[in-house]
């Protein structure tokens, strides 16, 4: 595979939001990864692992009693956006990075005409006027597989359907013509034969314009026919990172197993019992001290109890496990990555 | 969620929990006013009518040379009986119509909520005068006018619970297994509505006493020998040229009463609140 | 369409109307005291007794006599107070006008500043305006309106004397007379609502800045003050237009005290004068008129919703 | 229209204009129906009486000019020249007539003129009254509602129209009623009296609370205020913007007793509330001295009062009397207004009664519930209200110790009385001899019936911006507007 | 399949559209137009299909919480429209999707579970108490739990109180509303095998309902597919998967995403448009404005649910052109 260039890094985010009265709660602790140029990496991970956090801070847009320690970082173009003042953020926000939201019933508002709310962005970026704003959105929507997109501009968000919906959401992010696009589990509130045809359109636009995606799921199907590279959380941290046959072909870390195996596969014989992880993932607030997979973990040890497991180079994939499904590698071999 | 939960959740509000304390301080003062009132309250004292305070009267005495503290005290005894009263009757009468018309639904819901409308339509401080006037001019009846005032708002607030918890899973769960209307109302609907209701009484507690001041200041609310702080205001009202001050105790008091109500309102909400804490 | 969705809702609004009147009416004869007896006092003998009772409707039975006062209304005609012998709806209309205006006036002074109040405190959190518009919110709601009706009274009038005392002057005649008189005692009506408004505006903005919508105008690059005017503004005020409609009843209702202080001849002093003379065709027709004001109020936020919120189709 | 009437008086020159402040509103503008005594005020400015009273109520010539008693049962009065109706129509005989016929009719509210039997028109300027039997008061009840005349064109063609728009011969014509709020009057130009009134416009606003009538003066949107509360006004007096007069009138706080029903039925009871009750102390409190307190319906310094009947408070005997009945601790109660004074008064009187061992029940009801509930249902046995007064002493003295009269609620009296009453009605020319029925009336029907009990005085206040003038004082309490004027 | 113990025919739920005073016609959400099912003893249906197409309906009017416009349920022989709702609760149950709302927050956990107890009164206290422990910990959970709230468990944990509560009175029916749709895939395989082994043990049958298709496959023993208010296609798990009939069964299965990046260039067949609303339904077959293999007399002539050679039922014209066989199962 021929090395990409690399567009966004994100270098040991870690996020904690503390509230008077409560205890501090880590919501993302140690997360690193990087997406290329024009590559879709999938972020997958269980509901509360943080993977919404991550997306957020990325165009600074989590809820501002979330904090980040001082160390964290995300690069993008040789700028560290945590840093950014927030002029400067807006500018990229819509324009370099676009953003989807889950749930395409409430990511629009319900009181604006879709095409006020389309050319909101370009008109804000790209200094053109409120005439070629509109005949850009007309020409993005019906590249989305809207008919009669005259008519659907003048339309209110009630009006549509969710997968409408969300191919216009689809539409607007890409109207600027960004180099990122973060879909926030664009297709989970979705029927599967209209989530099939969202997924269809987002591949097809993004070779033709050539955009990166980080697609955040928690369906193994999506990131699966989807992705090219994969970065797994568990409780706020990644896991697992590889390339997407690579990790389907034989996960490493042992929550990656568990979550590969506790899907029914609709191939194969169908009355064996699937081998599910057992126990919950624990809160925010009682991360345990060491491996915060240990309680679930089938293969730990009194040292994942101890020591957490930072994410290292195992084999040209990132792990971040004691005992890989996979051994093999010595643990003095193990360069890490990150801390 | 359990209560000792809930009164941690309220305690955490700083501004609730203090408000939370005004108010059983009011309620211990009201409780205990005849030990602690330094006087009798209606014990006139010619050669010292509207004096400043000093250490034997801390807040001064009236135009008849009462113990403007005293009276002070009594008064909050009769605002806390009386903001019971105001919300006794619609929790007695309202709600339950309310639950019931809620779940029932149908002829008896339109019907029902059609009367409520118009009374609602009515404003609520001219309401409650024509009920004092038909029922005769004393702090209670003023109160019991209240009541009757707030009672369709209750039972509205009841129906729209009602509605809302009628179509929750754990009713259809519970009717699945057979529970009758009885049962669905005494162990689901009517635990789930308490909350919301016990907020709306914790305001309407405030807006009772404001409504009873109005009332007495027109008049209509407390007549001696009743000791209300409306009646103070109206008392003070009239001699407001030659002792301004007069208004102040009183009027201190209300606002005083009223905030902590609404702030109390507020904790309760965000204590009671379900919603507000997932897992 | 939008006929239709009008005459359903009035069609709604008739029952309410009867509804309203009848209870009214019924309590109107709960209450003790009899006209006939106030009005000839002293010469009150038994057969003048019958015959002014017979004059004013008053010994037939209640259905009778609302069915009598309620076909009279339905052509217009509310009756003659029983004292003075005027009619009854020139009364009610001219003293509904002169409350009109003052609660209007209260109204969009709450209004405005309650919604620029929360506004302005959305966009910068934590500094001294927000603290402010927190402060506001409360204690608005916790001071009476005659206790502050008395407090300006007293400083502004009394006092500085830069505002008169007592009286109204319509906005008709004299629009800086109007400004002047009305001033005070809408400042009096409208500080709970202006601190409900507040207080609604600003939980619904930051309700609303909750939304996926919001974050996506974020995520465009909007500012925070773009998101508010864009995004924010319309979507919050939707629950404040209710809380106006709903401001609308109860500030008609504290007239009743706030125009006693004022000595402003509005409609609230004299539903309170009628209920205290027992003038009961006077207290009919202002209790009607006050309701339909009223509905026609609440009619008119449901337009108003229905005009800023797409959803609502008139089906 | 009105509005068009009344914009033109804003044309009229600032001081040209007098503003009143004034208590209550009135119900109708014809003299024969409204029953209220709060009314003649706003009627006195549309309507001159064929009698007057001076200050002291002393009848004064009015639209008559002079009467004279031809015998006991006939009353002849001589009449002004010249003088006509706001419509154009003339005030003569059959004027005078017909009103006073009118006020005799079935219809009429008004109860003084019982004892006329017919009227005579003698000639234009002549009118005799032939009675049934005596009466001393007939006077001045001329000076009253009966007294104030209409134009009869004016009811003929419209009675009704009377009733909210009244047409008589005084110094002022009715420009707007606007109910509830205020009255307009003009200056009648062709009034009787030249030079008379002064003031081009007099406005009468309505303002029921006290408070907000001194507000108003206070920020100068009034030029004179009405019944002022004693007390407050000390802060005005100070003040060089204001003049202040106090007088004192015949109106009387009271407590009315239905002698008919328990437990006032016990002599004992009343008695004890007669003699337990420190007027002076009442007084002192609620009129911070300014009033005078009552153990009689008259006032000091109106020319009936019983110099000897100045002070009953006697604690001790009203204990006494309780005692020997057995009746120590009876509960009374006293309807009274809902009113911040009203409720002072209960106070203190609770407090007062409380020593000689009766107990004071207040109970608080509106204005008219109070009227319905101690005089028509009769439900509460003492009503705290106030007795407004008569022009003639004996219009009071009936109305208040007659058995027949509505205000003697229990219908109670003694022959003694009743025929003492008859007398002094009879004695037409000989005021001290009257005055000396009165006394012994007072005496036996308030310190051995104790039929009523009056309280206090209350000080006749009003206040005026210092550039109006003309304003005089009467003991009938009910001032007469037209008199006042600004100096320019 | 062995003895039928539901059987539901011509069922139909219209919902009438909330309208104005005076209006014309009437206009009908068409909720379920017309199913016909069968459920055996101790078997799984799955059932699945889009969003709306009224799974959930059917689902509550099996159980008794909604009654029907139209059409029969029988439970054992018995028409239910005749039963006593009361007495139905022993016999059947129902799981709910959302593990948040299908709990009373205010009851603790042994109440919410011991309430169908207590309802048909089935033992005393004591014994209800213990029978409560009992299903706590038949469902993995401890007995202290009990005297826990709900808002301290977590989704999955909930759902398993939910569970216990519908198998406290051993019904021999239980339908479950999408039971895992809310759940993270790893706690979804714990509670689909809690399922399938209570199921084995109390003889139990499913009408499991979901759109997830994987999780239908695991736990049904047959499967019926819906659209729009109807079904499309009944067959054994093994059959709809390896053959499928109806053109919806075939493009809903390839529509969903598989978790092997290998199989990323197969042929799918990605469906046009949005589900048509059910309160005017397309003409004829009512999939026919998105079916790639549509024909003329599709948009005129609605097909009927007919057996084919395999035993298996199917809706649609191309299969009555192949099979010609009367259906037998009513
Ligand atoms: N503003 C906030 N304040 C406090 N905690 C928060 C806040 N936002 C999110 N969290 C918590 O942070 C954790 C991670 O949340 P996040 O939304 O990133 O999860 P997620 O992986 O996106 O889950 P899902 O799949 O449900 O969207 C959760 O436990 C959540 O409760
Ligand atoms: N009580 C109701 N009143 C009106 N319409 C209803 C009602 N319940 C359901 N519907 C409508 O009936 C149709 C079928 O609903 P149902 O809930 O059965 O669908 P479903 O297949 O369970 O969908 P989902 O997968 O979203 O749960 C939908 O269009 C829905 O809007
Ligand atoms: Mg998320
Ligand atoms: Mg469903």
């Amino acid at each position: 595979m021929s090395k990409r260039e690399t567009l966004l890094e994100i270098n040991n985010l870690r996020a904690f939001a503390e509230k008077t009265g409560e205890p501090r709660s880590q919501l993302v602790n140690s997360v690193n990864f990087r997406i290329d140029k024009g590559e879709i990496v999938a972020l997958v991970g269980e509901s509360g692992c943080g993977k919404s956090v991550t997306a957020l801070s990325i165009l600074g847009l989590n809820a501002a009693s979330i904090e980040y320690e001082s160390e964290s970082e995300i690069r993008f173009h040789d700028e560290n956006l945590l840093q950014l003042s927030d002029r400067k953020l807006r500018k990229l926000r819509g324009n370099d990075i676009s953003m989807i939201f889950q749930d395409p019933m409430f990511s629009l508002n319900p009181l604006k005409k879709i095409g006020k709310q389309m050319t909101e962005a370009l008109l804000q970026h790209k200094a053109a006027d409120v005439r070629t704003a509109r005949q850009d959105a007309e020409k993005m929507i019906e590249r989305v597989g809207i008919t009669d997109p005259k008519r659907q501009l003048d339309n209110y968000p009630y009006q549509l359907s969710g997968g409408m919906r969300q191919r216009v959401m689809i539409a607007m992010a890409l109207l600027c013509k960004p180099e990122l696009l973060i879909a926030d589990e664009p297709t989970t509130a979705l029927d599967v034969t209209i989530q099939a045809q969202i997924l269809e359109i987002m591949k097809d636009l993004q070779q033709e314009l050539d955009v990166s995606i980080l697609l955040i799921t928690h369906d193994l199907g999506v990131v699966a026919e989807m992705a090219d590279r994969v970065v797994v959380m568990y409780s706020g941290q990644v896991v697992e990172e590889a390339d997407v046959y690579a990790l389907f072909e034989q996960p490493l870390h042992p929550y990656t197993n568990g979550l590969l195996t506790s899907v029914p596969t609709l191939e194969g014989e169908s009355d064996e019992r699937i081998s599910a992880i057992r126990g919950t993932v624990p809160s925010p607030q009682e991360l345990p001290k060491g491996c915060n997979f240990y309680d679930r973990c089938t293969r730990r040890t009194d040292r994942c109890k101890k020591e957490e497991p930072l994410l290292t180079n195992h084999g040209g994939r990132n792990v971040a496990c004691w005992h890989p499904v996979v051994e093999g590698v010595k643990d003095d071999e193990r360069t890490a990555i990150r801390n | 969620m359990t209560g000792k939960e809930m009164l941690r959740r309220f305690m955490r509000q700083r501004a609730a929990f203090i408000s939370g304390i005004f108010v059983v301080l009011l309620i211990v003062v009201a409780l205990f006013a005849p030990w602690l009132a330094p006087y009798p309250p209606d014990l006139p004292n010619y050669d010292r009518v509207m004096a400043g305070p000093s250490l034997a009267h801390w807040l001064g005495t009236d135009e008849l040379g009462r113990d403007v503290l005293s009276r002070l005290m009594y008064g909050a005894q009769a605002g806390i009986q009386a903001a019971l009263i105001a919300i006794i009757i619609p929790l007695v009468i309202g709600v339950p119509l309310g639950i019931l018309s809620g779940y029932l639904g149908g002829v008896f819901d339109e019907v029902f909520m059609r009367i409520v409308d118009g009374i609602l339509a009515i404003p609520a401080i001219l309401l409650a005068l024509g009920i004092t006037a038909a029922l005769g001019v004393n702090l209670w009846n003023a109160m019991i006018a209240i009541g009757i005032v707030f009672t369709p708002q209750f039972a509205r607030l009841a129906r729209s619970q009602t509605l809302q918890i009628r179509s929750e899973a754990y009713v259809y769960a519970a009717k699945v297994s057979g529970a009758g209307a009885f049962w669905t109302m005494g162990r689901h609907i009517i635990p789930n509505i308490s909350p919301p209701i016990i907020v709306q009484s914790s305001f309407n507690m405030s807006f009772a006493i404001l409504v009873e001041a109005s009332l007495s200041f027109l008049g209509l609310g407390a007549q001696s020998p009743q000791i209300s702080w409306g009646g103070m205001i109206q008392q003070a009202y009239s001699l407001m040229y030659m002792n301004p001050w007069l208004i102040l105790a009183p009027g201190v008091a209300i606002m005083l009463t009223m905030l902590a109500g609404n702030i109390m309102g507020d904790g309760l909400r965000v204590a009671l609140d379900p919603k507000l804490k997932k897992v | 369409m939008f006929l239709r969705f009008l005459t359903k809702r009035l069609l709604y609004v008739i029952p309410m109307l009867f509804i309203t009147t009848f209870i009214v009416f019924s309590f109107i004869l709960l209450i003790p005291g009899d006209p006939a007896l106030a009005i000839l006092g002293e010469n009150a003998s038994d057969e003048n007794l019958a015959q002014l009772r017979a004059q004013l409707g008053l010994d037939q039975s209640l259905l009778v006599q609302y069915w009598n006062w309620l076909t009279s209304a339905l052509v217009g005609d509310l009756g003659e107070s029983f004292f003075t012998g005027e009619s009854v709806q020139e009364a009610v209309f001219s003293r509904m006008g002169i409350t009109f205006q003052l609660v209007t006036t209260a109204i969009v002074i709450a209004f405005v500043f309650g919604t620029t109040l929360a506004i302005v405190s959305m966009m910068k959190p934590g500094s001294w305006i927000d603290e402010f518009a927190r402060l506001v919110s409360t204690m608005g709601t916790a001071i009476p309106n005659f206790l502050l009706a008395m407090l300006l009274l007293a400083v502004f009038s009394l006092s500085l004397g830069w505002l008169p005392a007592t009286g109204f002057i319509s906005l008709f005649d004299d629009p800086i007379g109007f400004v002047r008189s009305v001033l005070l005692p809408s400042i009096a009506l409208g500080a709970v609502g202006m601190a409900q408004i507040t207080r609604h505006m600003r939980s619904a903005l930051i309700e609303v800045f909750e939304t996926d919508y919001i974050r996506t105008a974020f995520s465009k690059g909007l500012s925070v003050r773009q998101t508010i005017f864009h995004h924010g503004i319309r979507n919050a005020i939707l629950p404040v237009v209710t809380t106006v409609g709903i401001l609308y009843g109860n500030l008609m209702g504290a007239t009743v005290v706030v125009e006693t202080i004022f000595s402003i001849p509005g409609i609230g002093q004299l539903a309170v004068d009628s209920i205290m003379q027992r003038d009961f065709a006077m207290l009919q027709g202002v209790v009607l008129v006050m309701v339909v004001i009223i509905i026609v109020i609440n009619f008119a936020t449901d337009i108003i919703y229905s005009l800023l919120d797409p959803r609502i189709k008139y089906e | 229209s009105n509005d068009e009437r009344v914009g033109a008086t804003s044309e009229v020159k600032e001081h040209e204009k007098v503003i009143v402040a004034y208590s209550t509103d009135l119900n109708t503008f014809d003299p024969v129906f409204g029953s209220a005594g709060s009314d003649h005020s706003l009627l006195y400015p549309l309507y001159d009486t064929l009698v007057s009273f001076d200050e002291d109520l002393l009848p004064q010539p009015g639209l008559a000019e002079e009467w004279e008693y031809l015998n006991d049962t006939t009353l002849e009065l001589r009449l002004r020249d010249g003088v006509t109706f706001h419509d154009g129509s003339v005030m003569d005989g059959e004027a005078v007539a017909f009103n006073l016929e009118r006020a005799t009719s079935e219809e009429s509210y008004i109860s003084d003129l019982n004892a006329v039997e017919s009227v005579e028109v003698v000639n234009d300027l002549t009118v005799r009254l032939h009675l049934q039997y005596p009466d001393s008061s007939i006077v001045l009840a001329l000076a009253d509602r009966a007294g104030m005349m209409v134009s009869q064109e004016a009811i003929e063609q419209n009675p009704d129209q009377i009733q909210r728009a009244g047409v008589g011969a005084g110094p002022y014509e009715l420009v707007a009623w606007e109910t509830g709020e205020k009255l307009t009057y003009r200056k009648f130009d062709d009034y009787w009296n030249e030079g008379e009134p002064k003031a081009e416009i007099l406005e009468i606003q309505v303002m029921p609370n006290q408070m907000t009538r001194m507000n108003a003066l206070q920020t100068g949107e009034i030029d004179f205020a009405t019944s002022l509360p004693a007390g407050e006004i000390t802060s005005l007096s100070d003040e060089e913007k204001f003049t202040i007069v106090e007088g004192s009138a015949v109106p009387v706080n009271m407590l009315y007793l239905n002698i008919a029903s328990a437990p006032l039925d016990q002599k004992a009871v009343r008695l004890a509330l007669q003699h337990g009750i420190d007027r002076a102390a009442l007084n002192e409190a609620i009129h911070y001295g300014q009033g005078e307190g009552a153990y009689q319906p008259f006032p000091s310094s109106y020319w009936v009062y019983n110099d000897e009947l100045n002070n009953l408070y006697d604690p001790d005997y009203a204990r006494a009397v309780l005692e020997e009945a057995d009746l120590v601790g009876t509960v009374v109660t006293i309807a009274h207004y809902p009113e911040a004074y009203d409720e002072r008064v209960i106070d203190i009187l609770r407090h007062q009664l409380a020593e000689i061992g009766i107990v004071v029940n207040g109970q608080a009801m509106e204005i008219q519930a109070g009227i319905s509930a101690y005089f028509d249902e009769k439900s509460v046995p003492s009503f705290m209200s106030r007795w407004t007064g008569r022009p003639d002493p004996q219009m009071t003295m009936t109305m208040l110790y007659h058995s027949t009269s509505y205000y003697n609620t229990g219908s109670y009296s003694t022959e003694e009385i009743e025929s003492l009453l008859a007398e002094a009605a009879g004695t037409i020319d000989n005021p001290e001899r009257r005055a000396e029925i009165y006394d012994e009336i007072n005496r036996i029907g308030l310190t051995e019936e104790a039929i009523f009990i009056p309280l206090t005085f209350q000080p006749d206040i009003v206040a005026m911006s210092t550039d109006v003038k003309g304003y005089e004082p009467n003991m009938l309490g009910k001032p007469k507007f037209q008199m006042l004027y600004k100096e320019p | 399949m062995n003895e039928p113990l539901l059987e539901i025919s011509g069922l139909k739920k219209y919902y009438p559209k909330k309208d104005g005073l005076f209006q014309g016609k009437k206009s009908w959400i068409k909720a379920v137009d017309g199913m016909d099912l069968t459920i055996g003893k101790g078997e799984t249906l799955g059932l699945v299909g889009e969003s709306g197409c009224g799974k959930s309906t059917t689902g509550r009017m099996i159980v008794g919480l909604e009654d029907p416009t139209e059409g029969t349920v029988s439970f054992k022989g018995n028409d239910l429209s005749r039963v006593d709702k009361r007495e139905l609760g022993k016999q059947m149950q129902m799981i709910f999707q959302d593990p948040f709302s299908s709990l009373n927050p205010r009851m603790k956990v042994s109440d919410v579970i011991a309430e169908p107890l207590r309802l048909h009164k089935d033992g005393s206290r004591a014994e209800q108490q213990r029978r409560v422990d009992e299903l706590l910990e038949r469902v993995g959970l401890r007995s202290e739990h009990g005297r826990r709230y709900p808002s301290e468990f977590s989704g999955g944990q909930r759902q398993r109180i939910g569970i216990a509560r519908a198998i406290a009175l051993s019904p021999s029916l239980i339908v479950c509303d999408e039971p895992v749709s809310a759940l993270d895939v790893s706690i979804q395989a714990q509670v689909l095998n809690l399922l399938k082994d209570l199921q084995k043990e109390l003889g139990v049958s499913y009408l499991f309902i979901a759109h997830g298709i994987q999780a239908v496959k695991y736990i049904s023993d047959r499967i019926a597919v819906m659209y729009l208010g109807k079904v499309v296609e009944v067959a054994s798990k093994d059959e709809l998967f390896r053959n499928p009939k109806h053109p919806y069964t075939e493009s809903l299965l390839s529509a969903v995403p598989r978790p092997d990046p290998k199989l990323r260039g197969r042929d799918r067949i990605i469906l046009k448009g949005d589900l048509p609303s059910p309160e005017n339904p397309p003409s004829g077959c009512r999939f026919h404005t998105r079916c790639p293999k549509v024909m003329d007399v599709c948009k005129q002539v609605e097909p009927s649910l007919q057996v084919t050679r395999d035993g298996t039922y199917a809706a649609c014209h191309l299969v009555s052109e192949a099979e010609m066989k009367q259906p037998q199962e009513a």
